[in-house]
């Protein structure tokens, strides 16, 4: 976030009639925990007056904070929490940035029934909790729309260290294609004990953790041709000129202005990742102020209606009553030959699907994605 | 009344929290923030204090509470405050309920295995609630939404930033009141022998049994109250993996036994001290305040063995003092 | 009349036999010394007169009635108090109150105003007025064990099991408590067992009545001085000193 | 007939798995026998042995099965500066605060260990085969895992009956007054056993990871933590032996009832195992309050 705030202050910072407005960024850490962050966002309301909000990084975290935004009249930005029931509850001043998660899983279903319509015994193996719940709930209705048939469901509960007894069962109902995981260690958990076990499918699709680049490290080439959906990925093709094809308003910096930026500050070794979300975020309420020519929030959150434009991060529109975001589109990234190239949607992709993807046994004789 | 001195300045300590709370902006919060750990504290207190048994599952106590009143909002929200009041009454059913499922198993134990058979219960439960799918599982109850339709956004609201702040305090006045009151009666005597030496206790007649289970009760229904409100009608949410997280009984414990175990002040001392200084830190280390606040624990662990508020009051044993400081 | 009445009360520990067969009769007002050396089972008898081990044959009566199953903290209101060998103080409480723990909880029954009076009161009887605020942890082993004989006699009982209660103290202090416990005996009615391993002296001052256990058996029964002067008892005390002045530690 | 072939599975899955629980227990119930010390922070030191065969293998490339030395060497090291540092002052000093004490230990690991290595899920493949049967597949390094925990607690066996200084650890276990008398320095006794615990825990955190080769991170050991103390009941606490066995009956349990239970319509089974286990410790409790193999 830093970089967009940086970006939009080397360009002069935001004009509300004659005055001009420089951002400026206050965080704490609320440790997850929900008594902390509504102190925090009590905080950032009155004490340091902040109007806009960045919202915190869980679903659970953003219910929490939502009254407290609304009852100081603060614009909340969830670029972290991205279950769809948040935006059901009836908050008018908690908007959404990220894809919800009922879009995590349906790009990468729409890829697979492209690719190959006879793929249709889809397994689905996830954490129960309640964002991977939501995730794979949706998906399952969307496949079954897709044709698919669901020869499997399992949930298993968090800090497991063994998934073999949903494993060994899921392998005899032979499927096609799986989809599943939750978060960070179970994720590296179901794909490494997918190779243990030998349970080979011609697609497969885990959330969270094949994002980062840790996955590959663990799994060595083991993670070949697992794919993961992501709300933005280093690569994604999003361009002022792609944004004058599709007809949109391009803003913000573009993506080599924005490594560029990103390096300047986060130091050269790391790669962005959330940070483009939060880039978005921060550009929206640029943008929204800009078009409200107020610091009024009611008035902002009112600009953001009608408010639609293209950044780094992709398309960026809400639904005008929930604050749901419904223009952005997710990607799916997939390990090819250790590299987290882009495969789907095709508008974005900088690289073809591996897909059948090759068998635990051919990965580990070294075959990789893309040879 | 003389007994009921040590009171004073403990009712001067919430009095003063709230008074900054209410004339200082950005601080309410903060504050309740405050007193939710003050509240986990003296509820605790009223167990692990004056019995001296450690209870790891004492989080699940919260739990019940929490779902008590999400089951009443939920189900019953044409009820309005009504369904407020039976959340209330739901919680201290749930809790008592739980209370007679732990009390007829562990409490017969004793030390570590008792310790140890609240972790499981506490997280037998909520694998319970998952795995069977009670109560909506592992998606919790999500209120929000229905109480903005049911009750409008601006009452909903106020529900969740006063009402339910209102609610703890109340809880937390009346749970300190209940200390003092123990302490002073038969029951905290029995209480104070028991956690000495139980066979000793036995033997000079106190029925240790039914002693135990009323600071048991006792404890649990505060617990519960403080979980209908400071978490399910002020979040308006509930979801197992985050009532049931053992962290906040870790919590609760740190804070009877840095304040002092079994003290009327103990608890509110510390939970005041660590409630502030958490708050504090992730303002002013984010991200390192843990790293902070172990050694300071150990240290504290090391040097003050009794707490805070028993090495006070062993420092002024026959001063006209003492007898305000328990 | 009699008081406590045990029958044929058995108790064993894995193969041992601790306490065996072993019947006994107090009366009320009465002073019964119970001699023994260590291991013939008189701590055990204590242990199953209080209810903290049950029996696994016999049975126990007080005033007549069976109460070989009561549970510990159902027995002393009836009117049963001991002391331990070892005291058993409640440690972090104060010298009254633990002294009026007993009030409340014993055959007294006191609230807790009535009992902080009654512990003043016996405190004062036991000498050591000028501790009570102390905390009961860091008082001497002599105190700790003045102090449990008030907590006992705040109880009110009528009877009253003392557990060597004597053993490490000076002839000065032994003197003072045997006349202590006697003047509260005759003042209160209560029956007094106390019991010893060697401190014939004591005994001969106080019990009307011995008992000598050995193995967990009853050995002799009968009154005190024909008693500690029959061949059977000195057989039992064969190599070991009679301690019949001074004290033994 | 797959119902029974899913269940051998799950069970010789359980039985590898419970091997390694057992051994994660061990250093557990041997502090809480000597010291009486509940170590909250258990998980922490678990932690450190996965780091440890993690770093080894990805600097180095020492096969996690060598780091077992080394994690038993830092564990040693760091169990003997906590006991001097913390713990020998706290000898005398109620249950809880030692308690405490180790809460704030653990904390203060998982802190510092957070900042110097981040936040981050790491893992590493050491790809060595495995063994195909027509009901499953198991990996070598899993069965190396359950080989390396029986010969550790093995070897500690012949070490505790055979050595002078493992006779005396037992006596301070059975009898600390005893010990005492029969001139026995107890506090080099505690001194040596926390240590011993601590570097039994960091190194079977390198076993750990020979099971679990990935989602290493630096809150990893509060799942270990909590099944360490259940299963540490089980096999009645302070006995590091029942521990070891205790672990086997909890993997078996953990794995094996997934099964039976998932011929329950409209329930998530594996959700189910871990109440089936915690509500199994109940009425253990219940019916033997001293633990499944505890003593009196």
């Amino acid at each position: 976030m830093q970089v967009a705030i940086k970006w939009i202050n080397d360009q002069g910072g935001i004009k509300v009639g004659d005055t001009v407005y420089k951002l400026d960024l206050k965080y704490y850490d609320d440790e997850s925990k929900k008594e902390t962050v509504q102190s925090l966002v009590e905080r950032l309301a009155t004490v340091d007056k902040v109007k806009f909000v960045l919202a915190p990084y869980s679903s659970g975290l953003t219910l929490a904070a939502a009254p407290i935004a609304e009852k100081y009249g603060v614009l909340m930005n969830s670029h972290g929490g991205a279950s769809d029931y948040i935006f059901e509850q009836g908050y008018y001043y908690v908007v959404q940035t990220l894809s919800p998660a009922s879009k995590y899983q349906t790009g990468f279903l729409d890829m697979v029934h492209k690719l190959d319509p006879n793929a249709k015994r889809l397994a689905l193996v996830y954490e129960d909790k309640e964002f991977s719940r939501a995730v794979h709930q949706a998906a399952k209705k969307y496949a079954e729309e897709l044709g698919f048939e669901i020869v499997y469901e399992k949930t298993y509960p968090a800090g497991t260290s063994d998934l073999s007894p949903i494993l060994n069962e899921l392998k005899a109902t032979n499927p096609d294609v799986i989809i599943g995981g939750g978060h960070f260690a179970d994720g590296q958990l179901l794909a490494s004990q997918l190779a243990e076990l030998k349970i080979d499918v011609k697609a497969i699709s885990i959330l969270v953790a094949p994002a980062l680049p840790a996955f590959y490290e663990a799994l060595g080439t083991n993670a070949e041709g697992i794919c993961a959906p992501a709300q933005w990925e280093v690569g994604v093709k999003y361009s002022p000129d792609v944004a004058k094809e599709l007809g949109f308003e391009w803003y913000g910096p573009t993506q080599d202005e924005f490594m560029k930026l990103f390096k300047e500050i986060a130091g050269e070794d790391k790669t962005p990742s959330y940070h483009a979300a939060e880039a978005a975020a921060v550009l929206s309420y640029a943008k929204a102020i800009e078009k409200a020519q107020s610091l009024d929030p009611a008035k902002v959150r009112e600009a953001m209606n009608d408010l639609g434009f293209m950044c780094v991060y992709g398309m960026w529109k809400i639904d005008p009553e929930t604050g749901k975001q419904a223009g952005h589109e997710m990607v799916i990234i997939q390990w090819q030959g250790g590299e987290k190239k882009i495969v789907w949607p095709t508008a974005a992709a900088n690289s073809d699907p591996c897909y059948p993807i090759p068998s635990w046994d051919e990965k580990s004789a070294g075959k990789i994605c893309g040879t | 009344m003389r007994r009921y001195k040590p009171l004073l300045p403990v009712f001067a300590i919430y009095v003063i929290l709230l008074i900054i709370g209410a004339t200082t902006p950005g601080l309410w919060q903060p504050i309740m923030f405050i007193m939710f750990y003050i509240g986990i504290g003296v509820a605790l207190n009223n167990f692990l204090g004056l019995t001296g048994y450690v209870d790891f599952g004492y989080v699940a106590f919260l739990a019940m509470g929490a779902y008590g009143m999400a089951v009443a909002l939920n189900y019953f929200t044409e009820l309005g405050f009504g369904a407020v009041a039976l959340g209330f009454f739901l919680a201290l059913l749930f809790s008592a309920l739980l209370c007679i499922a732990v009390g007829g198993v562990a409490l017969r134990l004793r030390g570590a295995y008792f310790a140890i058979a609240t972790i499981g219960v506490n997280e037998g439960l909520r694998y319970l609630i998952e795995g069977a799918r009670i109560w909506g599982g592992s998606e919790g109850i999500v209120l929000s939404g229905k109480l903005r339709k049911a009750f409008g956004p601006d009452f909903a609201n106020y529900l969740s930033t006063f009402v339910a702040d209102v609610c703890l305090i109340i809880v937390i006045f009346v749970a300190s009141v209940i200390t003092i009151y123990l302490i002073n009666s038969r029951v905290g005597y029995a209480l104070l022998a028991l956690r000495e030496d139980e066979d000793a206790a036995k033997v000079v007649g106190i029925n240790v049994t039914k002693y135990k289970l009323i600071a048991f009760f006792t404890s649990a229904a505060i617990g519960s109250l403080i979980g209908a409100s400071a978490w399910t009608l002020k979040l308006t949410y509930v979801f197992p993996e985050d009532v049931f997280f053992i962290h906040y009984t870790v919590e609760a414990i740190v804070i009877v036994m840095l304040g002092g175990a079994g003290t009327l002040l103990g608890p509110v001392i510390s939970g005041l001290i660590y409630g502030a200084l958490k708050y504090y830190l992730s303002v002013i280390l984010p991200g390192f305040q843990l790293l902070a606040f172990a050694p300071l624990l150990i240290i504290i662990v090391v040097a003050f063995p009794d707490g805070i508020v028993g090495y006070v009051r062993k420092k002024l044993r026959g001063k006209s003092l003492f007898e305000y400081i328990r | 009349m009699v008081l406590l009445r045990l029958e044929g009360v058995t108790k064993r520990f894995g193969g041992l036999v601790a306490v065996d067969h072993v019947d006994l009769e107090v009366n009320e007002g009465e002073a019964v010394g119970i001699v023994g050396p260590n291991g013939s089972g008189k701590t055990t008898l204590y242990n199953i007169i209080s209810g903290v081990y049950l029996p696994d044959e016999g049975k126990v009566f007080f005033e007549g009635n069976d109460i070989t199953k009561l549970p510990p903290h159902e027995r002393t209101p009836l009117g049963l108090a001991r002391t331990f060998q070892i005291p058993r103080p409640f440690g972090a409480a104060s010298v009254k109150e633990n002294v009026a723990i007993g009030a409340m909880f014993g055959r007294a029954k006191a609230n807790v105003d009535e009992a902080m009076k009654m512990a003043d009161e016996y405190l004062e009887l036991v000498g050591m007025y000028e501790l009570v605020n102390k905390e009961a942890k860091l008082l001497t082993p002599l105190e700790k064990k003045l102090m449990e004989l008030a907590r006992a006699l705040a109880m009110k009982p009528k009877l009253l099991l003392l557990d060597e209660l004597m053993a490490g103290m000076n002839p000065n202090d032994i003197n003072r408590i045997i006349e202590l416990v006697k003047k509260i005996k005759v003042k209160e009615n209560i029956a007094v067992v106390s019991m010893v391993e060697h401190l014939m002296h004591a005994i001969t001052q106080f019990a009307e009545r011995v008992v000598v256990m050995h193995q967990g058996k009853k050995l002799i029964e009968g009154p005190t001085m024909e008693v500690l002067n029959d061949p059977k008892v000195i057989e039992v005390y064969l190599g070991k000193k009679m301690v019949i002045e001074g004290y033994e530690g | 007939m797959a119902f029974f072939e899913q269940l051998a599975s799950n069970l010789i899955y359980g039985m590898l798995l419970g091997g390694v629980y057992g051994l994660a227990t061990m250093g557990l119930s041997l502090i809480f026998g000597v010291l009486r010390v509940v170590n909250v922070g258990h998980g922490a030191f678990i932690m450190l042995g996965a780091f440890t065969a993690f770093w080894m293998f990805t600097l180095y490339s020492i096969p996690p099965i060598a780091s077992i030395v080394m994690a038993l060497v830092i564990g040693l090291a760091l169990g003997y500066l906590i006991f001097m540092s913390v713990m020998r002052r706290l000898l005398d000093a109620p249950e809880l605060s030692t308690l405490l004490a180790m809460f704030g230990i653990g904390i203060f690991i998982e802190e510092l260990a957070k900042f110097f290595w981040g936040p981050d899920y790491v893992g590493y493949s050491w790809n060595i085969g495995g063994i195909s049967f027509p009901i499953t597949e198991i990996p070598f390094t899993k069965i190396c895992a359950f080989i390396s925990s029986i010969i550790i607690a093995a070897l500690l066996y012949i070490w505790f009956q055979r050595t002078k200084l493992g006779k005396a650890i037992r006596a301070v276990v059975e009898d600390r007054e005893g010990a005492m008398v029969c001139g026995v320095d107890v506090n080099r006794i505690y001194a040596l056993s926390f240590a011993l615990g601590i570097g039994l825990t960091v190194l079977s955190g390198v076993l750990v990871t020979l099971f679990t080769p990935v989602g290493i991170n630096v809150y990893m050991g509060g799942d270990y933590t909590l099944k360490a103390f259940v299963i540490a009941v089980l096999g009645g606490l302070g006995s590091p032996w029942g521990a070891f066995y205790a672990g086997f009956i909890f993997g078996l349990l953990e794995n094996g009832s997934y099964t039976l239970l998932g011929l329950i319509p409209g329930v998530e089974p594996f959700g189910l195992t871990r109440f089936v286990s915690f509500a199994g410790l109940l009425v253990i409790l219940l019916v033997k309050p001293t633990g499944l193999l505890g003593g009196e």
